[in-house]
């Protein structure tokens, strides 16, 4: 299974009935398409509504995502301003957002917004989402393309909020932050726990439940 | 009270050095005729504030690549090229700003609020130079009110007052930017008599709203 | 003329073309009936609209002033929630406000909310009205029903807002407060000077076009 | 998800002690018959946070009646003497807060912000206790959230998935406290089927409300 496709799978399972659910853009914008049949889920988009489904049909008049890219409303959704939205998203009315990362250290900071003198998008929503959020879930792959691991005692990229987040979802491994120290919970298919270690810079603890990761082919 | 007016009353309220909110995230919601209209003015030295300045030829990105503006107060601009690449050439002042703290900035500036404490950003190189206090043993950050001239708005629909509706996602920054401006100018695709808005259905009232101009076929 | 008539009557002079304007309850109501047909205002109700009118016909569901009074709504008016109600009136989108009081004093200070130990209804919105409203006319009798004055040197009662008064019509008198000093600026018909010093215990100087006050019969 | 349950269900939600953010001005968009239900249910030594609490007979006024709230945060008690009459024989406790600034608290608790700075009541009672900051030169208060255990909400049409929308000026306070509560109840005059309700039209979003009830005929 392509590393992608894998990370969106596991990611899927942490959605559960109910959710009202916030996806960044790339990788976790894959994720619903893995969600079992019976999980029903909301999903908000920050530039102002609840309800969002894939695209149908022909494209409607102000009905784009966050990315300014035509989509759908589902039946049961709701558009607002984005104070709004915002007030959703700092509000904690967010169950679980999904987001990329260039990096995550051991205290749950993440960093995923700017290289400094090379990319300086800004950070869109994305602070508040990281602020905002009760579960947040950096979905990425565990290496950056050199090989370096993303996975760090202390990131030293600027980062997009301090110590929130709850989960990090790669090809190798799923890791928890809890009470402040990262934790190992899942390897993957394959993967040993010495290939993690050798991947990842972060200190960290078994889970006592530690486990191999079960995705569904 | 008559608030529509024609195009040719719209140019000259724009001046060099002016400070002007805009509607729309990655352009959708953003009054094009009245970006047009400002870079048709040849106002210079802008200030702009809004979401993101979209792409090179979408939302504001024209008064970027014209150079007019001389700062954006954006909290994106990763998606125009044009705009990175004056910043670093020292051509035009960025300040990123997160979108939920902008939005509340915004509110503050137009519902006479002095700040507002957020903890987006508590942390990052957003918290530099600002106020941190703590509230319940959580730190926050002290954001402080913006304002502008002018904003300039897109609405689906006006009455003859002035009273909008928006449409979908194209909602987003304009209803607050209404608040928060010296003049009030939308651009709207259909003025309909005064009273056939139900009260409840507006999303801008009238009273924020001083000028209303229809959007020409693009 | 009754005083309340001549004291409405005055202030509806104050409201122009195209003026948002909040009225408080009592006296503050019968201002619009006064006013010229080439005037038209927009009245702004702090439990959430803007286009209150007069009651025609049959009560609507939920049209009602912030009395809970069933009123009228004319074409063009705009509902909102207490939010926006109160961004409006805090945010200097009211014109002019028009309010009773119980004293005002020579630096703009107002006191209309409570009598320590009498009265303690509750400020409800007036404290945001005088805070924000652009302009803030205070309509009240001359002196108090036992004959005090209500104009003074500094109020004694507990402050709605400090320095935010810009005008006392009374049945008496019309004073502003200009750069921190009240100003004489019309006595009523048939009044003189030495009867408006009698009533009044603030320190006031004269306008330079003081005059007496012009209401129609 | 159908959020629309039984009033069977509603009493058993009501606990001793509990903080109850309630929607409504002067009794107008105040939930009636979920006042009923919480009067039913006996719960006692409540907090009440509201706008006011009307008269004797109408809005809140049954609990402050029969003694179940022992303390309201309101803007004003002038037209229920039966407050006052009890805030003087010491059996309520009456947190007075002014208009504006109790429904920016409200949205404070709702929306993830530490406080706001408003400049309404800088120089009365309203400002002893509090934290004073200059901006620009213009004083302001720090005002601190607020949120309760339970809101109640009046709307006049729900669907089945909790979207709301009000009537005219019904709506007060309704759209605010739907975010500053664990658990948030509505009182609606109709229910119509998931999709019924235009989205643009919506006023409370189905995710802020976890329960809906069908008025009772009055």
């Amino acid at each position: 299974m392509e590393a992608k496709e894998l990370i969106a799978r596991r990611v899927a399972q942490e959605l559960k009935e109910g959710y009202i659910v916030n996806l960044g853009i790339g990788l976790p914008t894959m994720v619903p398409k893995f969600l079992p049949t019976d999980v029903h889920i909301t999903l908000q988009s920050e530039n102002g509504f609840l309800g969002m489904g894939p695209l149908e049909g022909e494209p409607q008049p102000g009905v784009v995502n966050a990315g300014g890219i035509p989509c759908g409303l589902l039946p049961g959704a709701a558009i607002f301003d984005s104070l709004m939205s915002f007030a959703l998203i700092r509000g904690g009315h967010v169950d679980l957002t999904v987001l990329g990362g260039l990096q995550v250290d051991q205290e749950g900071n993440l960093a995923n917004w700017m290289v400094p003198g090379k990319m300086v998008p800004g950070m869109g929503g994305a602070m508040d989402l990281v602020s905002g959020a009760k579960k947040v879930v950096v979905a990425m792959e565990h290496c950056t393309r050199e090989g370096e691991p993303r996975i760090l005692k202390r990131c030293n990229l600027p980062l997009t909020a301090k110590a929130r987040v709850s989960m990090i979802v790669t090809e190798l491994a799923v890791f928890t932050i809890d009470d402040g120290q990262l934790v190992l919970q899942e390897t993957a298919p394959g993967i040993s726990l010495e290939q993690v270690r050798a991947s990842t810079e972060a200190d960290f603890v078994l889970a006592e439940q530690f486990h191999s990761m079960s995705v569904a082919a | 009270m008559n608030k529509i007016v024609e195009w040719s009353e719209i140019g000259p309220l724009f001046r060099d050095g002016m400070s002007i909110l805009f509607g729309g995230f990655m352009g959708v919601g953003t009054p094009l005729g009245l970006v047009a209209a400002l870079h048709e003015s040849k106002a210079s030295r802008l200030t702009l504030i809004g979401n993101d300045t979209a792409a090179p030829t979408t939302g504001v990105g024209p008064l970027v690549a014209s150079g007019q503006a001389s700062k954006v107060i954006v909290s994106h601009i990763g998606t125009n090229p044009m705009t990175g690449r004056k910043m670093i050439a020292g051509e035009i002042e960025v300040d990123l700003v997160p979108q939920g703290t902008l939005i509340e900035r915004i509110r503050c500036g137009g519902s006479g609020l002095g700040g507002v404490l957020t903890p987006t950003g508590v942390g990052t190189v957003v918290e530099e130079g600002k106020q941190k206090l703590t509230v319940n043993g959580r730190d926050y950050l002290l954001e402080l009110p913006l304002r502008a001239d002018i904003a300039i708005i897109k609405a689906k629909r006006a009455d003859r007052a002035g009273n909008l509706v928006y449409e979908r996602a194209a909602r987003n920054f304009n209803p607050i930017i209404a608040m928060a401006a010296d003049l009030v100018i939308a651009e709207v695709e259909e003025v309909v008599e005064i009273g056939e808005i139900d009260p409840d259905m507006v999303m801008t009232p009238a009273a924020l709203v001083d000028k209303v101009v229809l959007s020409k076929e693009l």
